[in-house]
């Protein structure tokens, strides 16, 4: 039954994703097409932009991230599904799981993948490419869940996008510290396991706090 | 297969910024029965549906299905019961099928989905994105769950808002066949019923805040 | 102990840095202040807009029972 | 009997009316008391202490400076601990403290980097580094000022209550690792230009004074608490008899003069 | 009449934004906030950071407006309100000119007081406060004109499922180049008054053209 | 003041993606008129009171204000209706004074808002915010610009939704004194009305349309 409320969020909301392609993908875009306006504002020179690319691209990623996660329980919120879905036969987490899930797989995962475009275009070295898309994949998942925290917090209010980025942007420090300094040190050619490492024990805790966090949240949402 | 003592709520006070929004509710339902929630606009009717479905904490008091309160057998409960709110809960986005089925149960098949949608006048509907449907037409996709839900208690807050006398007339046949074998229902509606054997229960606004 | 100015002008400008001293000084004064007297204000108008909703109330209570 | 009998003092606690009337007995104490103590700290700190070898003057803003940094951190604990407290027992005053505390906490955040960016001037030349220690706080800051909002952003009182008392916990847990992380950002980048003078061994002359401050700023952390508890208080106990009753005696005082 | 629609909108929208003022000073904290992430992800050296403060500053700028844009008229659009809007007695541009006023008052004039702040804290010289307060007002005016012609799009396209918003990006660039190039000329000691002035022209022609723009797309939105 | 002939609809035809809505629209109505607009769920009985506040555009016919077509005396005509929709247009965190007054002529003061507010049953509530209201309650506060409008033509889809009885018959008394002042309404329900008096049209949808 548990992972049925899993399953059928996962798959309703990449269904959603898919109808919306156009706005789905609209976190992506809005990657590209920002780390492009960098240059405009910081001026064309490689060595410069080569400097600036692991934090660039981190934050970012981390402000489309950001983004997305401003809807990921409005809509449920005003059309009523919130309220029916607190109202399953089953534990709230499963279906939160669900669609935090659906999110990372709309977001985190396509940032990932079209990163190395971006790398590419602010001169990062090559040989730092890979640390990047992992720490990518690891971190944004942690800041889905981190993310997902705040939309349950701020789902009932207006315009709750730009609140929501004060709840969790302090939360989002260590990841974005953690994520530039893992590309940082592959630049240097350090190791870098070490903050890779660090990345993944914190998407470990999000796991397994976060849920219990965005479970309470939309209760209370919901309790007026 | 009727329940026994299905549902028994004991002075239930519920409290909105320290001031109580009705007076203390007391009533039973059994199998079979069907309980009009009746109370002026600002009675607080929505508000005892959403702490009957437990989307609402009583401040005192209590909600008893089978003799046990609901905070104790709680997923039991929420498996036994439907609730159809102001909100449709449908997805603009999605088709009148897609909406139905993923509001379903696990087990309903694709044609149980198109059955139901037939049945509350929607043939022919099913693979229409749900904003091109009109506002009666939305709220036909949402009630299409009484057809496949397997719940045996149904609250519908204002069911037959923006439906025409057709389908009013539809539903309360399906109202009657699901009493009729045993569950019972909760509506709360401004209009008469045509259905017989319908109790009421009026709401009454707590005499604290009629002051104001 | 003894006090570590000639006079008082020496106090105000600390050998350069009283601009730095004193603004820390006024500055955390004046928000302190601000933390005691919001809320003190808070208070009196709180207790102000009760006694008149009561008063509104209790008209309202005359005004429904007369007719 | 006896268990009983303890845990009433708990629930008494949770009674809003009795943190009133009780703490309306210790104002004028507290008050008094909070008055002296910066007086003193501050006129000696500011005047007796001796300068300090290498900074000079601009050193006395250690007066200001370390008590208020101390209570802004500080004080982010005790919030997050009576949102708990709010959120375990659903003890309505501790919500009330919770809300007191997160302006309170916030405005001497600010000052803590107020003064420490004017500090800085004369000492490193420039208002603004980013120290670990500095951008720590800064995120701080930012914690305080994300339950604020949530808070003022609900239109209801309980909601905006449970809301900030939530971020305040998943705060707290994120503290230690957020401190942890801007250190080892810091070291990483290792730019060790500027160091923060880490006051060795100070002269007990200049301790005393400091530990005057820091007592003085507690006392005041406190009364500023109370002070907006009560405020709130009022505001949300407005229904209540004996609060009406002191509404309506305030009143008639008011228009007697 | 027409003067009362634009006060009327001027008015609400003041007033909306003063009930919800945490939320209405969130792209404010926004802008702080992710300005702060920049040197967690570069580095805390402050010459470098010096270096980028330009560009950083206009993007944060622009980051905060436009996503504050996003919502200028999707809540109008789901509660009625637009379409009321449509079918008042009136020019339609005069109470979108004034959602639009409302709309800088309560986002872009609040940024340039902060500026300094920000400018501050990533070493800016202090040389380039003024010219970048001065080109902040002028651009972010822009911003939300263009921005809110991104918004119109969004709203009425909701339906066929592409999200314009951040299309409206690349019409960001000029007054992005523009407007750092006026921070950069004054850090360099040149003459930043061209600079300005390009950015005071695009105004200009944003405000004769934008509304028209606005009220075409809104229109749309109810073509349905 | 009654207006002459102030609607008239002449062969009304709308198409959504190449399809016709419903069959050619004719009828009249003039000063003093009530016209209770019917048809089952999705005829388009919203559409076409949306072609008729010229929020949509029609494919062909016309529709005639005094004679005039609405498209060259636009300004005028609007300015001269009132159209409540399906949706209220309530800002939710404005208070139930603050959005009246908001939609309301600016010619109205606070007293004629506050009287407005007390008219429809919300006196004591002006200073809620609208979230805190009941479906019923929003219902009325929109309701309630009925009272401070000027408009001759209201044009009202559903309007008794949500509302209990008491508030119907107060809705029904002010349309009856709207009339009998000389204005006319034009309304859609599918409850039936205890106003005498009224002229019912029926929407048929398409028969392009009811064949898929
Ligand atoms: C914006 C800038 C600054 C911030 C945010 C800041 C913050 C802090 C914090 C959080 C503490 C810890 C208080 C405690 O122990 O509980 C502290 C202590 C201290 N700060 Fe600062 N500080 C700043 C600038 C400075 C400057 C410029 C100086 C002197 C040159 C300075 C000197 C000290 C000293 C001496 C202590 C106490 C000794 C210690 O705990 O190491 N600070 N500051
Ligand atoms: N935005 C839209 N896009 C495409 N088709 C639509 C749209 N809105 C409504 N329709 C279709 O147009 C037809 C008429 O809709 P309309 O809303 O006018 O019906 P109605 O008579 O008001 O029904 P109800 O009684 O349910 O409110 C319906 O069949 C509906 O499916
Ligand atoms: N979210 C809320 N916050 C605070 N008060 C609310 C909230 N929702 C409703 N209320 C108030 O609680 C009371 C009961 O509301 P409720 O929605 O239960 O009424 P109802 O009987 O369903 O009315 P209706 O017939 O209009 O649907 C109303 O007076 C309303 O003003
Ligand atoms: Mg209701
Ligand atoms: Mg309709």
């Amino acid at each position: 039954m548990n992972n049925i409320g899993f399953l059928a969020y996962l798959r309703r909301d990449l269904l959603l994703a898919y109808r919306r392609r156009g706005e789905a993908a609209s976190p992506l875009m809005f990657f590209l097409l920002v780390s492009t306006l960098i240059p405009l504002g910081v001026g064309p020179d490689s060595a410069r932009l080569a400097e600036l690319a692991p934090g660039i691209i981190w934050v970012m990623a981390l402000l489309a991230t950001l983004l997305s996660t401003e809807g990921l329980f409005a809509a449920d919120h005003q059309d009523g599904t919130l309220e029916q879905m607190l109202i399953s036969p089953q534990l709230v987490v499963m279906p939160v799981l669900g669609k935090v899930a659906a999110h990372w797989l709309v977001t985190g995962l396509p940032l990932t993948m079209v990163s190395p475009l971006i790398g590419l275009m602010l001169s990062l070295p090559e040989i730092a490419i890979v640390p990047m898309m992992i720490s990518l994949a690891v971190g944004t998942a942690c800041l889905s869940l981190v993310g997902a925290v705040g939309a349950a917090l701020t789902v009932s209010l207006r315009k709750g996008g730009l609140l929501l980025s004060i709840v969790v942007i302090p939360l989002y420090t260590p990841v974005i510290i953690f994520g530039s300094a893992t590309v940082q040190t592959a630049i240097d050619g350090i190791n870098w396991l070490p903050p890779l490492a660090v990345l993944l024990a914190m998407l470990c805790a999000a796991i397994a706090l976060c849920p219990l966090a965005i479970a309470g949240a939309l209760r209370l949402v919901n309790s007026n | 297969m009727p329940l026994a003592n299905p549902l028994m709520v004991d002075h239930l006070l519920f409290e909105r910024d320290d001031r109580n929004v009705f007076e203390p509710i007391n009533f039973t339902v059994d199998a079979g029965d069907i309980l009009q929630i009746e109370g002026a606009n600002g009675a607080g009717k929505t508000t005892l549906m959403r702490l009957l479905t437990s989307a609402l904490q009583p401040t005192s008091g209590s909600i008893l299905y089978q003799g046990e309160d609901i905070r104790r057998c709680r997923y039991e409960y929420l498996a036994n019961i439907l609730y159809i709110g102001h909100q449709s809960g449908l997805k603009m986005t999605l088709t009148a099928e897609e909406n139905l089925s993923w509001m379903s149960p696990a087990t309903c098949s694709g044609d149980d989905i198109r059955a139901a949608l037939a049945e509350v006048g929607l043939r022919s509907y099913e693979d229409v994105p749900c904003h091109n449907l009109s506002a009666g037409q939305h709220r036909r996709v949402a009630l299409a769950r009484l057809l496949t839900s397997t719940a045996t208690i149904w609250f519908l807050d204002e069911p037959f808002t923006a439906i025409d006398k057709q389908g009013v007339a539809t539903l309360e046949a399906l109202m009657r066949n699901h009493v009729d074998a045993g569950g019972c229902l909760l509506l709360s509606t401004h209009q008469d019923l045509a259905l017989d054997g319908v109790r009421k229960y009026c709401v009454e606004p707590h005499k604290q805040r009629s002051l104001r | 102990m003894q006090f570590q100015f000639e006079n008082l002008e020496e106090l105000l400008v600390m050998a350069g840095h009283g601009e730095y001293v004193w603004t820390a000084v006024l500055v955390s004064l004046l928000t302190m202040a601000w933390l005691l007297v919001k809320p003190l204000q808070q208070h009196q108008h709180n207790l102000r807009d009760i006694a008149r909703q009561h008063r509104r109330e209790q008209q309202r209570q005359t005004t429904n029972e007369a007719p | 009997m006896a268990s009983s009998k303890g845990w009433t003092w708990f629930y008494r606690l949770g009674s809003p009316r009795w943190f009133y009337e009780t703490t309306g007995r210790w104002l004028p104490w507290l008050g008094a008391v909070t008055l002296l103590l910066i007086s003193i700290g501050l006129v000696w700190g500011l005047g007796f202490a001796p300068q300090d070898a290498k900074q000079g003057n601009s050193f006395r803003i250690i007066y200001l400076h370390v008590p208020v940094s101390f209570l802004a951190l500080a004080g982010y604990y005790l919030m997050a601990i009576a949102g708990a407290i709010g959120l375990v027992w659903r003890m309505k005053l501790s919500y009330v403290v919770m809300k007191s505390a997160a302006p309170i906490g916030a405005a001497l955040t600010f000052l803590a980097l107020f003064t420490g960016a004017i500090w800085g001037k004369p000492t490193w030349g420039t208002y603004w580094v980013w120290d670990a220690r500095i951008t720590s706080m800064l995120i701080l800051l930012f914690l305080y000022l994300g339950v604020l909002a949530l808070q003022y952003a609900f239109h209801s009182q309980e909601a905006g209550s449970k809301a900030g008392a939530i971020l305040a916990l998943v705060g707290t847990i994120n503290i230690p690792i957020i401190y942890k992380s801007v250190d080892w950002w810091y070291t990483l980048h290792q730019p060790a230009t500027i160091k923060l003078t880490s006051a060795p061994s100070m002269h007990p002359d200049m301790f005393q004074p400091l530990l005057v401050m820091i007592a003085a700023l507690y006392c005041f952390y406190a009364l500023a608490l109370i002070l907006f508890t009560r405020a709130e208080i009022l505001r949300r106990e407005r229904d209540a008899t004996w609060v009406r009753d002191l509404a309506l005696q305030a009143e008639s005082s008011r228009e007697n003069e």
